[in-house]
């Protein structure tokens, strides 16, 4: 363990701790816009500054180790004014057409601007330098001008996707972020993991379903309801419509990390395909015999049909006996109701015929 | 192309000429002094010149005499013809006249410190340049190549090579003049089973080409230094990494790495000992930044030459994140000499803060252009009239740059500096790379810098915010001086960028490029005012109107 | 790491970055078996593409050269196993020149692999479907488990046999009693003692015969055994194999009844359609496949007047239970009166082992849900099983000795179809079709072919194919790539038009009676 | 610039390259150098075939093409544009521009019609901005092809270009 003193506190750390993520343990909040706990230190964006006994110039936090007794200052006016030089310097290159962005509101080069009392109008690019909307990937929107080339998008692929997608191309005033060879995203291999916008602090790479859409009215954890690796999720809701999914660096299993159908799949819930009203042939309604092709449907309310189908199961029963009837419960739905199933088949119906979708 | 100049003996003669000096003849003197030159027939080559400031007053007038840096006083006409003849003419030092070492005080207190010899006998580093074949192992160990190595390996403990260099006191001559010894010292005792020596070859500040020249000229020099090294800290492989433009050079250090292997002086079991080093040419693939150190070594690793954020420096956590040692062409070709002969030879050339030779390249607005080599702490004012054979045209010095791009902007009025690590920090001048770019009466101090800024935003690795985007903001500022089309305050928003450049830039390219910044600012701020309020370029450079955009558009590499 | 049967970076994404971290931060050394050049084989210090249906061969084979070379783990075998002299006597038919035969594998890869899995420990072995869809499904298990042993990597810590299961709640669904052999956490409905305690907690008599499970119940319509069919968010026409018969079987079945959220190829033969909720409009607990235990939570309101599914349900049991001849006595749990999903799960804990610890109120209070066995409300939950000790005491090695599959490549069906499903799509598709995004990256069924194939198939530039087997057949676009062997060719189910599973067989394991997906004959044809 | 620029051209050129430098992370800078040297500039197909023999992670990596385009766009020796038959470079550096190479530069885009960076329509020329290549001592300096030309003028511009077919 290392013991080193940020803003005169005493902060004891394992080795190899930078010092932001030292401060950060000592409840000491360093701005930065290229730094996340998920990826490997950067040193780029120049935002963490702090002073360091010993060194002459500020030192980039993100990726300064922490020594044995360090001494450290992580804000005062020199720094301040370190800071609002380099998000000038950074809004400078930073160009919004003005559209609602698909991240609801988490802009974090805004978010330092206005916690630095930068005038935004000033300092904004009045020029963009890229198409907005450069990429036909469904699910990712990339407007490159307001890329701050923070590389998070690249470590993200790197670091937690492992598809390599991202890379900067070129170099000094014409750096930029490009996918694969100059080419789409989905032509450089990506997986639509979503990972980049999730760590992107600016929008440049943004949820395209949700463009426009705002802000949510809260946000709900939940378990992602394809594979069997059980990832966290978060439902954006607003107007009682899931309007995103985001990930959390808390969740257990997955972390910040999602597939293309955890994190964009979810527009089937709200697809208008959805049944939405109990259906009966109108055979049953009628009492008649079976037609072929079992008729046509007829939409009834909730008792007509759970009426309909309570006399139905225990007719069967009746007739041909506990037996003949087949429960197939639903390996896409809850343990709760699965366990329902088990005991509807074995105490209502009074057949141990119940299997699911496990062996398909 | 290019080759290494022979060196004229050419003087300088300098009078102090301030009002004290004056008042006590000193314009007297140099009437004199110059009638003396013209009667001996050597116009073509002393240089007359007037030094103002040079302290004591009893010693006035005094006559300073370059390259010997020899300081007579107080001088009275009378004394000129002996001086031309007997000195100019002959070369002898008139020991009578000579002002005793600790009387010297001001500007040229530091002459005390200056060693006399003549520089065409210092050769050190040039030592074989011109005198060998460069692509012969037999011609460099006739001039007693690999001698150091044969000492060192069978004489030395690495410890005891290590305190050599630490005696003579060689700097490392990339640019920031940290000490040798105390870097393999740091190397050395970093713990870990696998280390790797770098000789940093990618020698790209604009004008430097000192470590092509001694690349070609005398490539197993390099090699017997990297194996020192390598036996040195504890290493068994090393790249030199070699500018891509350098194709020569690169083929003549792969010859005498092939050489070396084929008589065991490289590989396993060098000369029988059980000390093994292979080495490996690199080469650079056309980016300025990796002469930084960590990039250089990200662009080994298959890399972009993004320079790392340190601390770890790479003594610690260097390729591969094993413990490395960088050293530049131009410090490693001092190593096999110092080891050769030893640590207190060497520290009697040069000053004392500053040991050794440098090697300049000199260019720009003067009459020789070339390389060549000298002891540390001569002057920029010696170095134009002796070396480069004075301005062409016989126009004005106005300022020269030293280092290459990121050099300073030194003007006239800091002429008389001397040239070494102390000196020049001291005056707040880098000496960077030993380029010295001379420009006369005609330069733009603001379309130079504008080109300097122009040349860092290419250069920039675009890693870090202030110098990717600083570097960008300054030019367009720059061009917009040129073009008539800033205000005043333009100046400050100048000065604030380079202000962010220098503090919170990662690495040197960021800090540098502020540099001529500020400088220009510094030096030459009336220039630059011109441009703004009166609306002129007084030397007529800059075309002061919108010719073209002021910012390219940039287009996205990516087709979509 | 031993990845056997599973193409982890498109079936379990997540868990496929973490390994593909894990081989480039940790240095994990990856075997990969597939007979495909499967993403992750790019990350694989070795891939062995081996025929298919070849898994047991291949592993006796590892395990053969792990014993010729010493490898294997003694303490391990003797103080914690039994049965390994059978299993020795097994593998020594299974000689790596052998092998490498039967598997198409090359004999230096064997002894490599074996190598690679034997010395860098501990080793995980990581398997999906790949594995149990076979005939021989459940002996690929327990050889893997038999190698496992061998080498003493149960029970510890980036160990174990790790299968990845394929639905987000199979585990779930199988832990909750959605099985006709055992109520839930397993316990056996021939056991008497199990069987009185749910008679009891129930108040009903329960059937004392293992039921038929799915693979039987719709072949079993066709026999007259099944007369009615309740299915809950199943679509066994695209994802059963051997579609054709299972509409044939579908359509004479007297009661259908789907409780779903789309409506599905299924519906067709339905006669009570109800209305269910997605993932999204309720709240419950989904268990993964390590076996942990986490919480679903309600975020938006079911669309119209759909319904929870255990709302449905519970309405149907009550009224069911109001008419009929079926009685139930009053019991502890013989009611059906649940306000909400958290009583369901107070019902299940106190009437299964593994889950009596969990209840919602723990679950919200953390985040990182429980692993089963939870064995009462103070323990921590079980991460990892078999520490110390299996759970029968001892683990016992199985000989497995080779079978072929059911169906091979011949004459008239020459070519062999491998089944699975891709990244961006889910099972039947239900859902992924209808995610407007997915669809326009992946929007109609592919068909992967071998490039060398292709040539032979005189495909030349055409785009569809007919793919044909004795059960059926379906046309498809044709991706030429060297991701399949010659000889075999690749096809997934999310596409009814052309769903795969218009052509594989219903040949199932004895015991698991998991079909045979991964592999039968079929003959491909150029169309267009 | 002699290698086929067919799909087994290029083929081969990655194997060779790879055969010649390895597939060590190292190797990347190098192997570009190479494919850039044989072709004048570097093929994306190229890049695809070089990715396909380093299908296994390198260092902390799997290469991908991104990763190579990143390396080839960072170095300027590395060209990711097809370039003309005869290629102009141009020194913009200091030393060149003090002693009269602003001058050149203008003419140099005026007599070739084209801005820094570009190719002529017919193929013919490109022209190119370097920096310092180590001949201040002649500057300003322009190197066409393998030739290099020292304290060039507007005035010799058009004799110089004439050379070149």
């Amino acid at each position: 363990m290392i013991t080193l003193k940020i803003d005169g506190k005493t902060v004891e750390v394992p080795e190899n701790t930078t010092v932001l993520r030292a401060a950060e343990a000592a409840g000491i909040t360093i701005p930065t816009l290229c730094d996340h706990p998920d990826l490997t230190p950067y040193g780029g964006c120049r935002l963490c500054v702090v002073e360091v006994k010993g060194y002459r110039l500020p030192m980039a936090s993100c990726a300064l180790p922490v020594s044995q007794d360090m001494e450290v200052i992580t804000e005062n006016p020199a720094l301040a004014e370190a800071r609002r030089g380099i998000l000038e310097l950074l809004l400078s290159d930073y160009y919004d057409q003005g559209y609602e962005d698909g991240l609801g509101g988490s802009n974090e080069l805004l978010h330092w601007a206005e916690h630095y009392h930068i005038d935004l109008e000033q300092a904004m690019a009045k020029q963009p330098r890229y198409r907005v909307d450069s990429d036909p990937n469904p699910f990712v929107w990339v407007d490159m001008n307001k890329c701050i080339l923070c590389t998070r998008c690249i470590r993200a692929c790197a670091d937690v996707q492992g598809r390599f997608v991202w890379s900067l191309a070129a170099r000094g005033a014409h750096t930029q972020v490009v996918a694969g060879a100059g080419t789409t995203m989905l032509d450089a291999r990506c997986e639509s993991c979503g990972a980049c916008v999730a760590y992107c602090p600016t929008g440049a790479l943004n949820n395209k379903m949700s463009l426009h859409l705002g802000a949510a009215d809260r946000k709900v954890t939940t378990t992602c309801t394809y594979c069997g690796v059980g990832c966290q999720l978060e439902l954006n809701v607003k107007d009682d419509k899931v309007i995103r999914v985001t990930s959390n660096s808390d969740a257990a299993v997955n972390g910040m990390r999602l597939c293309v159908k955890g994190r964009y799949g979810y527009d089937f819930i709200h697809h208008p395909d959805r049944l939405t009203q109990p259906q009966v042939r109108k055979y049953l309604l009628d009492g008649t015999p079976r037609p072929p092709g079992r008729g046509e449907w007829v939409t009834v309310d909730w008792d007509t049909a759970l009426d309909l189908t309570a006399a139905k199961l225990s007719a069967c029963r009746d007739i041909y006996g506990s037996n003949s009837l087949g429960i197939l419960c639903s390996a896409k739905c809850l343990n709760e109701e699965n366990y329902l199933f088990n005991k509807f088949a074995r105490q209502v119906i009074g057949t141990n015929n119940i299997d699911h979708c496990a062996r398909l | 192309m290019m080759e290494v100049k022979v060196i004229n003996k050419r003087a300088l003669v300098l009078v102090s000429d301030d009002s004290e000096s004056r008042r006590l003849g000193s314009q007297e003197l140099l009437q004199a002094l110059r009638t003396e030159i013209d009667r001996c027939g050597l116009a073509n080559e002393v240089d007359l010149n007037t030094i103002v400031d040079v302290g004591a007053k009893n010693l006035l007038p005094l006559v300073i005499i370059y390259p010997e840096a020899v300081v007579y006083g107080p001088v009275h006409p009378a004394d000129a013809g002996r001086i031309v003849k007997e000195h100019l003419s002959q070369g002898r030092v008139i020991e009578e006249m000579i002002v005793p070492k600790h009387q010297l005080t001001g500007r040229i207190a530091w002459l005390a410190a200056r060693s006399g010899a003549l520089p065409a006998a210092q050769r050190i580093v040039l030592e074989r340049a011109g005198r060998i074949d460069p692509e012969s192992i037999e011609d460099y160990i006739i001039y007693d190549g690999y001698q150091a190595l044969t000492k060192a390996l069978t004489q030395m403990t690495p410890a005891q090579v290590i305190e050599e260099l630490t005696i003579s006191g060689l700097q490392g001559r990339g640019g920031a003049g940290f000490p040798t010894g105390k870097k393999w010292e740091i190397v050395a005792s970093t713990s870990g089973s696998k280390k790797y020596v770098i000789c940093n070859a990618d020698e790209s500040e604009p004008g430097t080409y000192k470590d092509r020249v001694i690349l070609e000229s005398d490539p197993h020099s390099i090699v017997e230094a990297m194996a020192l090294a390598a036996y040195a800290i504890g290493a068994d492989e090393g790249f030199i990494y070699i500018r891509g433009e350098y194709q020569l050079a690169q083929q003549r250090f792969q010859k005498a790495i092939e050489q070396a292997q084929a008589l065991g002086l490289l590989g396993e079991h060098i000369l029988g000992t059980d000390f093994s080093f292979h080495l490996h040419i690199h080469s650079g693939a056309g980016a300025y930044v990796c002469g930084e150190e960590t990039a250089l070594i990200e662009s080994i690793e298959g890399k972009r030459g993004e320079p790392r954020s340190r601390p770890p420096y790479p003594t610690t956590h260097g390729l591969w994140g094993c413990p490395t040692l960088v050293n530049n062409v131009e410090t490693l070709a001092n190593v096999p000499p110092i080891l050769r002969r030893s640590g207190e030879w060497y520290k009697k050339f040069g000053t004392p803060s500053s040991p050794g030779t440098k090697v300049y390249t000199i260019f720009g607005n003067v009459n020789l252009t070339g390389v060549f080599e000298v002891p540390m702490g001569i002057t920029l004012r010696e170095a134009i009239s002796i070396y480069a054979k004075g301005m062409k045209n016989g126009a004005a010095f106005k300022l020269a740059q030293t280092g290459g791009s990121s050099g300073s902007l030194i003007p006239a009025s800091l002429q008389d500096t001397p040239l070494d690590f102390a000196a020049t920090r001291k005056a707040g001048v880098s000496l960077g790379s030993g380029a010295l770019l001379i420009a006369d009466e005609n330069t733009c101090v603001v379309d130079l810098v504008k080109v300097l800024l122009n040349f860092f935003r290419f250069e920039s690795c675009g890693k870090c915010t202030p110098c990717r985007i600083g570097t960008q903001r300054s030019y367009e500022i720059l061009t917009r001086i040129t073009q008539g089309q800033a205000e005043l305050d333009a100046l400050d928003e100048l000065l604030k960028l380079a202000d962010q450049m220098v503090r919170l830039s990662n690495c040197g390219l960021g800090q540098t490029a502020a540099v001529p910044i500020r400088d220009m600012l510094k030096h030459f701020r009336t220039e630059v005012e011109a441009h703004i309020q009166l609306g002129v370029c007084p030397t007529g450079v800059c075309p002061m109107r919108v010719e073209a955009p002021a910012a390219e558009e940039m287009q996205p590499l990516a087709s979509a | 790491m031993l990845i056997i049967g599973s193409n982890t970076t498109e079936q379990h994404p997540v868990f496929g970055t973490m390994i593909r971290q894990a081989v480039m931060h940790r240095g994990v050394k990856l075997v990969v078996a597939d007979p495909r050049k499967i993403d992750i084989t790019e990350f694989a210090t070795l891939h062995l593409q081996l025929r298919p249906g070849t898994d047991i061969p291949l592993v006796n084979g590892l395990m053969n050269i792990i014993l010729e070379k010493g490898w294997e783990d003694r303490d391990f075998i003797l103080n914690r196993t039994e049965g390994f002299d059978e299993v020795r006597q097994t593998l020594e038919h299974y000689t790596p020149e052998h092998v490498a035969q039967l598997t198409g594998i090359p004999l230096e890869k064997l002894y490599e692999a074996a190598e690679i899995l034997a010395t860098n420990k501990p080793m995980a072995v990581m398997w999906a479907m790949g594995i149990t869809q076979h005939i021989v499904g459940v002996n690929n298990v327990m050889d893997l488990a038999n190698l496992q042993m061998m080498l003493g990597n149960l029970g510890v810590p980036g160990g174990g046999v790790n299968p990845l299961r394929g639905q987000n709640n199979v585990q779930g669904a199988c832990d909750m009693g959605g099985l006709p052999n055992v109520y839930s956490g397993y316990q056996n409905v021939t056991l008497d003692a199990s069987r009185e305690k749910f008679e009891a907690a129930w108040g009903a008599q329960l059937s004392q015969t293992v039921g038929m499970t799915v693979t039987e119940m719709i072949p079993g319509i066709e026999e007259d055994k099944i007369h009615a069919l309740y299915v809950l968010g199943e679509d066994p026409i695209v994802s059963d194999p051997n579609s054709s018969h299972i509409r044939k079987c579908m359509e004479e079945c007297d009661l259908v009844i789907l409780q779903e959220i789309f409506p599905s190829e299924t519906s067709p033969y339905a006669d009570i359609l109800l209305p269910g909720a997605s993932f999204a409009e309720k709240s419950g607990t989904f268990t993964n496949t390590e076996r942990r235990v986490q919480m679903v939570h309600q975020a938006i309101s079911p669309p119209g007047e759909a319904r929870p599914d255990w709302w449905i349900i519970a309405e149907i049991a009550r009224r069911v239970l109001a008419q009929g001849a079926r009685q139930v006595q009053p019991a502890p749990y013989s009611g059906w009166e649940y306000e909400n999903t958290s009583q369901i799960m107070d019902e299940v804990a106190a009437l299964t082992p593994s889950y009596a610890g969990v209840s919602h109120a723990r679950l919200e209070r953390d985040p990182a849900g429980l692993h089963w066995p939870v064995k009462d409300a103070e323990h921590p939950g079980t991460p990892i099983l078999h520490v110390g000790q299996f759970t029968r005491g001892k683990g016992h090695f199985m000989p497995v000795e080779h079978v072929p599959p059911a169906e091979l490549p011949d004459e008239a069906y020459p070519m062999l179809l491998n089944t699975g499903r891709v990244l961006y799509h889910w099972h039947g598709g239900e859902m992924t079709r209808r995610s407007a995004g997915l669809l326009e990256i992946y929007s109609h069924a592919k068909i992967e072919i071998n490039p060398e194939d292709a040539r032979m198939l005189g495909l030349n530039g055409k785009r569809r194919v007919r793919v044909s087997s004795r059960r059926g057949s379906i046309e498809a676009h044709a991706w030429i790539t060297d991701r399949v062997p010659t000889g075999m060719i690749f096809s997934n189910f999310h596409f009814p038009e052309s769903s795969a599973n218009e052509l594989t067989i219903a040949a199932l394991d004895p015991v698991a009676k998991i079909p045979e997906y991964k592999i039968c004959a079929v003959r491909v044809e150029a169309l267009d | 610039m002699s290698a086929h620029t067919t799909d087994n051209g290029y083929k081969e050129m990655a194997r060779l390259a790879i055969e010649k430098h390895g597939t060590s992370p190292d190797a990347l800078i190098p192997i570009l150098l190479e494919v850039n040297q044989e072709y004048g500039y570097i093929p994306v197909k190229a890049l695809t075939e070089i990715k396909k023999h380093l299908n296994a992670p390198v260092g902390d990596r799997l290469i991908q093409e991104g990763h190579l385009f990143s390396l080839a766009s960072f170095y300027h020796m590395l060209s990711l544009k097809a370039r003309g038959r005869h290629i102009v470079l141009f020194c913009e550096s200091a030393p060149c521009h003090v002693t009269g190479g602003r001058a050149v530069w203008q003419a140099l885009q005026e007599q070739l019609s084209l801005s820094a960076g570009e190719t002529s329509p017919d193929g013919k020329w490109s022209l190119v901005t370097t920096s310092c290549l180590g001949a201040c001592g002649v500057g300003p300096v322009v190197v066409i092809d393998e030739d290099m030309y020292g304290n060039v003028t507007p005035e010799r511009l058009p004799e110089i270009l004439s050379r070149y077919e």
